[in-house]
């Protein structure tokens, strides 16, 4: 496909958001809404893994952000290693999802080593010490990932482009719902946002392991006496936490917003830390409302500076970074927070 | 080749020393615009004294003895890209190694904080480059009697590509983005200038922060507002996300040919989205160019571009990049000015270079002149569309794409910021 | 399950002086004593959660000292705690699927819980910190029966019942006490020893007195003595 | 009157666990508050102190009022708890709430440099030259029997000790009103006494409102009882009316096991009583009088019991 | 240990004037068998040996590191002892360190947006000595500019603080840190700061100068350019750069800012903060409004941070929003100071110079180990390849510039083998505070 067709598939759908009368309005309404959902799919993705260790097991993982990043590179080097110029659409979406797998199951098991290793050491030491362990240990990756990103070659500052050719076509450029042109890696991402919120709903309520897991986060001990290893709960919760992590970090693999590069393990974590505080340390539902404000923030925003109404291209963060402080002042808790969570 | 005896009718320097200290980012990220200056820094020196250049490209120091001038001893400091580091490390060389020159800085921030606070301070001249930023030369802000730059700046790139625009394609209209920074505002402020002499229309330009990655929304806003033809200043950081917008919308996009390490990015989203086996064709339908160029080494013919090619490829395994013909001139021009003054102290290299015409330079002989009023080397600049990398370069240029036959030539007169619109006059 | 000569530490404080015990399959025994004399501890001592710093304790045969908790649980040994620790935001059925997490058929075995203790039903979907008191003692001996256990630690079971609904209890620990053998610690003199076979008096860590049940009263002086504070 | 309260109540979600309570303190006096678990009792400490507001009513203090002085009366509704510490209410808490890691003679000097107001902010003098501070928190651990403490890490303590230093922090606080929640709780049959003597002394004088469920310890020091039960005030008096109070017997003293939810506590005598008591319930569904036989013979007990009780403890061997 | 004297605060005397290694909790070392007051300057001497030798050690840093700088050492000491750049560096950051443990160390309170006053005091004075602050004039001395900066992070922490101490724990740390990103954000785009607010700001005219205003004898001009430097000092023959006249003028201010804290937290308003930290509902039972103490607490941490960032302006004479504002500013702060010891006032700044050390050793600034390798080493090893990779290529992405990595992983090991620190560690080993144990052990090594 060239670029021209893409182009001109674009051309009609450009005078929607030229301004006009009321309908033009609503329609641009409606397609800024549409947009910030997009992006509360993916804020709702990168955040959910630090919501379920939180919650869980009242550890705060400063080393989010850089499970995401690795996630990120991991992602993208088994999809340029197996997407070739020859490969079909499906397959390639195929490929990503196993890649997504692959993935998710490489890092859920460095973080149940990390868990077992480093964290399970210091569980009777004051909540301040596992965020600075994990705070210590991003660090780490970060810098390892500098050297090996550089010993081989690629750039670890600007993104890593290569993965961005294997987005198969049908994803790029917009598709038309209702009227309205809407970006098909929008819908790709709200598509994966909802499967990784139904998996992880599933996991916390479905499955005895996330029974288990929320007793345990209440009353450790009891869960013990009742048979249950426990401990071994929480290296999974922290393993599937990190892999979580790393899933958002394949799905930012294709955003050419975000794409693979070092810089996504510190500006990740700034917003995961935003959403889940927003929505209340520790709750799953809040996580997903917070990532839908969030997330429409964030376009509403990015719509005020791209028409100039407003020219401060840091809108976004700032405003970002405001509904923080602004929830923090009103509501420390946040929307579904309890105040004393994750204590055990 | 290489006659470094020109024009030596000072003193006798050969017995002395010439301390050079050069900060470049020489580890981190951007290592390698760094790395490909210094090659052009010991090339232009190595070329004038027929000698071999030398290789060193990690901080140390390394002495070059010639036969026909002084020893040459630079003094290589880590800058990791970062102004603070540029601003420590330079205050170092002159405090600490006494140096008689500064050459480098990669970072327009970085030069621009080592005028401020390192020549300014010390009176130690300095040789800009490869940081391209207009303003360095051109506002009274920071232009400096002691600070000089054979570097092609931001300005350049504009008012070539811009008149090029101007006068080749059929544009009425035209979006500017560029990063929110010294940069992207000399690009942005330039082009804009040129293209509304030219009688062009140019909307308000739009900064963005390094990083910043939604140009979709930006484009479609451009788009609606008129335009058809969209300048982007941005560097390596930013340039991606603007090309892979880019490339998607119905617009011509303009702006400067990168360095290698850039252009590789460039290559990649141009690839992932034309396809890898994309032709020049497919380019030029995606809109994407023509560019201008400060120097590549397809764009000259002429000897002493051929033997710098060749010296920098036997002893780099590369092809001389964007920024070399600009570090190989600044190190022309010093060797020329203690050949002219006789002596190797700062304040006679200055004397000799302010108003200086190069002589061997890799645009050609006498290819840059330096300015009177603001010490900016003035020099030829090319405008070309961008090409699938030809076989001939396909072991000594990394990158998918390389620039083309030059479309057009653009001389000093018609890209320098005219006297009379520089802030600067020194 | 044989207790010999635990010695059993919180921090620094040596509570379980040198305790023994023993209880064969299929009695009931209940442990007496005054407030913090060690009776919770021995329980948490056989159950692994405060593992004792010397002696040993044998389950089924077996020395589980030093074992983890959950293993020695899984081993068919279950606790019913004295503050009940339900798990307050978990639903009550879910608070007894955890428990059942190794039968066959949780379901049926929740239906079985259910038939014990109506009100449980009736509560199913309620979160257990919004349940009286006394339904979540219900529910914590509910959930301590789930488990399919041999030996049953059970903690105060009477504690904040109202006097109908202990007699229940009773009821309940006496039909499970058929195919489970029972320790049973319980502040209420007369009812420990209507329920139990054999008795243990804990004093200061060490069991001062033992014996049956049978006609044994408070009035005893061997028991008044220990149990008057 | 040092301190009144005027349908002083507290709900917490559905349950009120403090309702409607009047209640007047004379300067001077010692006054018992007891009830069963969960009755109230730590709840209306914690409205006296200000940490928690009350949903309803009003609380007056008048401090440096004689007995029987009616000095102007502040109202400290409101007052959040550094207000009313420094109002002259100082309390000690059910369960040890010190400064782990500060020594003794700091945990104690801390709460007697917070007495002497704005002390506190002289930002730039060392605190050792405040001479009065030491003095006074030396005095509190000679008074508490831990002067030879003093540079013990306050979480080093036994669990006896750490009572008593609890005590003493309120103690040094100056207070002119001092509320102790189950000073005796934890402490062995020895220290009770020990604790008996110190609160006694205390009374002296001090105003002192105790909330205890060893019967012997009320019943003996106690000038005036006050019982709460479900929030309510039921009886309020002296110990030989309050013990004969046909309502106070049914709900602590005797109603065991009518209480739905009331919540665990450290057991003592009183409840062993009860415990009887329910058991009567459970045996023949007639509790109320079997339960009242059984209290009398607890607290019966409980009495005699005050000589009997160093015997097992001096035979445990436990030191 | 009886105590002799009871009711004498006499017999704590000696603890608290302890020591670069210090903190509020060192009452616990009351028991002194010394009970006579008549204890005297020897015994003030003795009290403040370690404040002492810590601060001639960083007196004597300087020449000491020049002579073995023209030692056979020299290679060695320019690869493996930290310059005096990167000493000036531990000078000021670790004022800002110390500031920052003030808060967080002692009253329990993660500042997380620390960086907020570090960056208020650093663009105050740069934008002061450009004449760009309305209402003081371009050539305000800098210490009064100084003063007035740290006094306005003061207020700016009140303002923070009186909405962040509503909250507690990771909310607090969270909400703080949402403000220093506000501000971050903000400053990056703010126009009137410079022409490029991303790249910041630098000072031009003269140098700044540390020393008592108005006076030009006692005042000294800092920078390593714009500086003064002494020759001939004192008729000795002894030239002091103007890189090291700066390090004492830095220095000077860090150790007045030091015993400014440290009286503050010997003070009894310090007892308070550590009694907040230890159990803040006990402290408002005993009568403590605890919310005003920790709202002074802060605004004193505050302006200290901005003293910090102001010296760090002035030696640098230039400030940028990802030097000053940003929230891995902070984070380093935190890194050094639970490696150096949290909660010791003294602590953040050993963990400083660790984390300077480390930088110096492993950049290419002023020597380091990579320069030593590539320097040392023969070709024939630096070519040698292991895994298809070069030595040199190893030294090249693997050392230099690579201290954030050495750095996480000590931090991570500390963390999780030395949780209180070096100095807290120290201390827990002799059992006291340093600046009381040392010389109890000095003496009983002597006898
Ligand atoms: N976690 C703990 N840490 C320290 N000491 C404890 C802990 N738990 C209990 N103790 C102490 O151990 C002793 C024995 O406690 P235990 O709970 O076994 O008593 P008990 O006989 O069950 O008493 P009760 O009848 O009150 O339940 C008590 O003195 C108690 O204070
Ligand atoms: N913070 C709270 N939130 C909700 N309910 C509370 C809270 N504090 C106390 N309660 C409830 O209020 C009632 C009274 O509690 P309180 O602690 O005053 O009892 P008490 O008389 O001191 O009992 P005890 O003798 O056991 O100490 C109880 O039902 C308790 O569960
Ligand atoms: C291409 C680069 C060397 C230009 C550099 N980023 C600058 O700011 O000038
Ligand atoms: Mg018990
Ligand atoms: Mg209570």
């Amino acid at each position: 496909m060239s670029a021209t067709a893409l182009a001109a598939g674009f051309a009609d759908a450009a005078p929607l958001l030229t301004t006009g009368g009321a309908l033009d309005g609503l329609r641009t309404a409606i397609a800024v809404l549409v947009e910030g959902l997009g992006k509360a799919a993916v804020y709702f993705t990168i955040a959910v893994g630090l919501t379920l260790v939180f919650g869980l097991m009242g550890v705060l993982n400063f080393a989010h952000g850089a499970v995401t990043m690795v996630g990120a590179y991991l992602g993208g080097l088994v999809l340029v290693l197996v997407v070739g110029s020859g490969t079909g659409t499906l397959a390639t979406i195929g490929v990503f999802f196993v890649a997504m797998a692959i993935v998710f199951a490489v890092t859920t098991a460095a973080g149940s080593v990390i868990e077992l290793k480093l964290i399970r050491p210091i569980y009777d030491r004051t909540p301040t010490y596992q965020i600075l362990l994990t705070f210590g240990v991003s660090l780490i990756i970060e810098e390892v990932a500098r050297i090996v990103l550089t010993l081989r070659g690629i750039q670890p500052d600007p993104q890593w482009q290569a993965p961005m050719g294997t987005v198969p076509d049908v994803l790029l450029g917009r598709t038309d719902v209702l009227g309205i042109a809407v970006r098909r890696l929008y819908l790709f991402e709200v598509l994966i946002g909802g499967v990784v919120l139904v998996a992880v709903w599933l996991f916390l309520t479905r499955t005895l392991y996330g029974l288990y897991i929320r007793a345990g986060s209440e009353d450790t001990e009891m869960v013990q006496a009742l048979g249950i290893d426990v401990r071994r709960a929480f290296t999974v919760v922290f393993g599937v936490g990190t892999g979580l992590a790393a899933v958002g970090g394949v799905l930012l693999m294709w955003d050419p917003i975000w794409g693979p590069s070092v810089l996504l393990s510190v500006d990740v974590l700034l917003y995961a830390f935003v959403v889940v505080i927003i929505g209340g340390l520790g709750s799953f539902r809040g996580t997903v409302v917070a990532a839908g404000i969030v997330g429409i923030a964030d376009s509403v925003t990015t719509w005020l500076f791209t028409t100039g109404i407003v020219t401060f291209s840091g809108l976004s963060e700032v405003t970002i970074f405001l509904l923080l402080v602004g929830m923090l002042v009103v509501r420390p808790q946040g929307l579904y927070g309890v105040e004393e969570v994750g204590g055990h | 080749s290489g006659n470094g005896g020109d024009g030596n009718d000072g003193g006798d320097v050969s017995d002395e020393t010439v301390r050079i200290g050069a900060v470049q980012p020489t580890s981190g990220d951007l290592q390698y615009y760094g790395q490909i200056s210094l090659m052009g820094f010991y090339s232009g020196l190595a070329y004038k004294h027929d000698t071999d250049p030398i290789e060193g490209l990690t901080p140390g120091t390394y002495t070059m003895e010639v036969d026909d001038g002084p020893t040459y001893e630079v003094i290589v400091e880590d800058t990791g890209f970062s102004p603070d580091t540029a601003q420590s490390v330079a205050t170092d060389l002159v405090v600490d190694e006494d140096i008689d020159v500064l050459f480098g800085a990669s970072s327009s921030d970085s030069a621009r904080r080592l005028i401020d606070t390192v020549v300014d301070e010390s009176q130690v001249p300095y040789l800009i480059g490869p940081a391209a930023d207009a303003d360095i030369t051109v506002s009274d802000e920071y232009c400096h009697p002691l600070a000089f730059r054979a570097s092609e700046h931001t300005a350049m790139d504009a008012r070539a590509g811009g008149t090029h625009v101007a006068r080749e394609f059929d544009i009425d209209t035209v979006a500017v983005f560029a990063s929110d920074n010294a940069f992207g505002q000399g690009v942005a402020n330039n082009y804009t200038e040129v293209l509304e002499a030219e009688g062009i229309e140019v909307l308000e330009p739009r900064f963005v922060e390094v990083g910043y990655s939604e140009f979709d929304g930006l484009f479609e806003q451009a788009v609606s507002d008129g335009a058809t033809g969209v300048v982007g200043g941005f560097t390596a950081a930013t340039l991606p996300q603007f090309l892979s917008s880019a490339i998607s919308f119905d617009v011509q996009v303009f702006g400067g040919f990168a360095a290698l390490l850039t252009t590789q990015l460039i290559g990649g989203t141009i690839e992932a989205a034309l396809g890898e086996d994309f032709t020049a064709q497919d380019i030029q339908d995606a809109g994407l160019g023509p560019f201008t160029t400060r120097y590549h080494w397809n764009q000259y013919d002429n000897e002493i571009n051929d033997a710098f090619i060749d010296m920098h490829v036997d002893a780099y395994d590369i092809v001389p990049d964007l920024f070399s013909s600009g570090t190989f001139t600044v190190a022309s021009a010093l060797s020329q000015a203690i050949g002219e003054s006789g002596s190797t102290a700062g304040a006679d290299i200055a004397d000799a270079m302010s108003g200086m015409t190069v002589a061997d330079t890799p645009k050609g002989a006498d290819g840059y002149t330096f300015q009177g009023h603001n010490n900016q080397g003035a020099s030829q600049m090319t405008v070309a569309w961008p090409v699938p990398t030809s076989d001939e370069y396909a072991d000594t240029w990394d990158a998918p794409i390389m620039p083309g036959e030059p479309l057009e030539r653009l001389e000093p007169e018609a890209v320098m910021v005219p006297e009379e619109d520089a802030g600067c006059s020194l | 399950m044989e207790l010999d000569d635990v010695h059993t530490y919180y921090g620094e404080s040596h509570i379980l002086q040198g305790l023994d015990l023993s209880v064969e399959e299929g009695e009931i025994v209940a442990l007496v004593g005054r407030n913090g004399v060690g009776k919770t501890t021995t329980l948490r001592t056989a159950l692994g959660l405060t593992p004792p710093r010397r002696g040993t304790v044998r389950f089924k045969g077996e020395d589980v000292t030093g074992v983890e908790p959950h293993a020695i649980a899984d081993r068919g040994m279950g606790w019913v705690p004295e503050d009940r620790r339900v798990f307050a935001h978990l639903t009550v059925a879910e608070n007894l699927r955890v428990a059942a997490h190794a039968a066959a058929d949780p379901d049926a075995r929740l239906d079985e819980a259910y038939e014990l203790f109506p009100a449980l039903e009736r509560f199913a979907d309620k979160e257990a910190g919004d349940l009286s008191g006394g339904q979540q003692q219900m529910l914590a001996i509910a959930r301590g029966m789930l488990g399919d256990n041999d030996l049953l630690l059970v903690d105060e079971p009477s504690e904040g019942l109202a006097p109908q609904i202990v007699s229940d209890v009773v009821e309940a620990l006496r039909a499970a006490s058929a195919d489970t053998t029972m320790v049973l610690v319980e502040q209420n003199f007369r009812l420990a020893m209507d329920l139990a076979d054999r008795f243990y008096l804990v004093d200061h860590g060490v069991v001062v007195e033992e014996g049956d049940t049978a006609g044994v009263t408070s009035d005893d002086e061997r028991i008044r003595r220990y149990l008057t504070a | 009157m040092l301190l009144e309260t005027d349908g002083l109540t507290k709900r917490f979600g559905g349950i009120t666990a403090v309702d409607g309570v009047d209640f007047e303190l004379e300067a001077g006096e010692l006054c018992s508050l007891i009830g069963p678990n969960g009755a109230g009792k730590t709840t209306f400490f914690n409205l006296l102190t200000g940490v928690l507001e009350p949903s309803a009513g009003a609380i007056r203090f008048a401090p440096g009022a004689g007995a029987g002085g009616s000095n102007a009366a502040r109202d400290i509704t409101e007052a959040p708890p550094h207000e009313t510490a420094l109002a002259g209410i100082h309390r000690s808490y059910q369960i040890t709430n010190l400064f782990p890691t500060l020594t003794v003679l700091e945990n104690v000097r801390i709460a007697a440099q917070a007495a002497r107001g704005s002390d506190a902010w002289k930002l730039w003098r060392n605190v050792r030259s405040f001479d009065a501070h030491y003095e006074e928190a030396r005095g509190v651990l000679e008074r508490i029997g831990l002067a030879e403490k003093a540079q013990t890490v306050a979480e080093n303590l036994s669990h006896g000790e750490k009572r008593s230093l609890e005590i003493g922090v309120a103690l040094a606080g100056d207070p002119d009103l001092l509320l102790l929640d189950e000073p005796t709780a934890g402490v062995s049959s020895e220290g009770v006494d020990d604790v008996v003597a110190l609160i006694e002394d205390v009374a002296a004088d001090h105003s002192v409102m105790l909330i205890e469920h060893n019967m012997e310890v009320v019943m003996g020091i106690s000038d005036r009882i006050a019982v709460l039960h479900r929030g309510e005030l039921i009886a309020d008096g002296p110990p030989e009316s309050v013990r004969g109070d046909e309502a106070v017997q049914e709900a602590y003293l005797g109603g065991y096991g009518r209480e739905g939810d009331e919540t665990g506590g450290e057991r003592t005598a009183g409840d062993n009583g009860g415990g009887d008591g329910g058991n009567g319930g459970s045996d023949g569904g007639n509790g109320g009088g079997d339960g009242g036989n059984g209290v009398d013979d607890g607290s019966a007990a409980a009495t005699d019991g005050g000589v009997a009780q160093g015997a097992p403890h001096g035979g445990g061997g436990r030191r | 240990m009886a105590i002799s004297d009871p009711g004498s605060p006499a017999d704590d005397a000696g603890t608290d004037n302890a020591d670069l290694g210090d903190a509020g909790t060192d009452d616990a070392d009351l028991g002194d068998t010394r009970s006579d007051r008549a204890v005297g300057l020897a015994d003030a001497i003795r009290d403040h040996v370690v404040h002492l030798a810590v601060v001639l050690a960083f007196l004597l840093y300087p020449p000491v590191n020049g002579v073995l700088l023209s030692s056979p050492l020299a290679d060695e000491t320019t690869a493996f002892l930290p310059g005096i750049t990167f000493m000036i560096v531990v000078l000021y950051l670790g004022l800002f360190a110390m500031s920052f443990d003030f808060i967080s160390g002692y009253t329990g309170y993660l500042s997380f947006g620390h960086a907020a006053f570090y960056g208020t005091g650093a663009y105050f004075v740069v934008l002061a000595a450009n004449g760009q602050i309305p209402g003081i004039p371009g050539g305000t001395p800098f210490m009064i500019t100084l003063l007035l900066g740290a006094v306005l992070a003061g207020l700016l922490a009140l303002v923070i603080g009186a909405v962040s101490f509503r909250l507690t724990g990771v909310y607090f740390a969270m909400i703080t840190l949402g403000f220093a990103q506000v501000i971050y954000e903000l400053i990056r785009s703010w126009g009137y700061v410079s022409s490029n607010p991303t790249e910041g700001a630098t000072v031009s005219g003269d140098g700044l100068a540390i020393g008592v205003p108005y006076v030009d004898a006692l005042s000294f001009r800092v920078g390593r350019l714009t500086g003064d430097s002494v020759q001939n000092l004192l008729g000795l023959g002894i030239d002091v750069s103007a890189t090291v006249v700066s390090y004492y003028a830095l220095g000077a201010v860090v150790v007045v800012s030091y015993f400014a804290m440290q009286r503050i937290l010997h003070s009894p308003f310090g007892r308070v903060m550590v009694a907040i930290r230890e159990n803040e509902e006990r402290a408002r039972a005993v009568g403590y409004s605890t919310y005003w103490f920790k709202m002074a607490a802060f605004a004193i941490s505050g302006f200290f941070g901005a003293i910090a960032g102001g010296i760090f302006a002035a030696y640098s004479r230039s400030v940028s929003p990802d030097n000053s504002y940003f929230f891995l500013v902070t984070a380093d702060a935190l890194i050094t100071t639970i490696i150096g010891g949290f909660g010791t006032l003294a602590g953040p700044l050993y963990g400083t110079t660790f984390h300077q050390w480390l930088e110096d050793v492993l950049s290419t600034e002023s020597g380091g180990l990579a320069t030593y390798l590539r320097e040392g080493l023969p070709e024939a090893v630096l070519d040698a390849e292991l895994f298809g990779v070069s030595l040199e290529l190893v030294v090249n992405t693997a050392v230099d510039g690579r201290a954030p990595l050495y750095l996480g992983i000590v931090f991570v090991l500390f963390v999780l083998f030395v949780p209180n620190g070096i100095l807290g560690t120290v201390r827990d080993r002799l059992g006291g505070t340093v600046g009381k144990r040392l010389p109890e052990r000095l003496r009983r090594y002597r006898r």
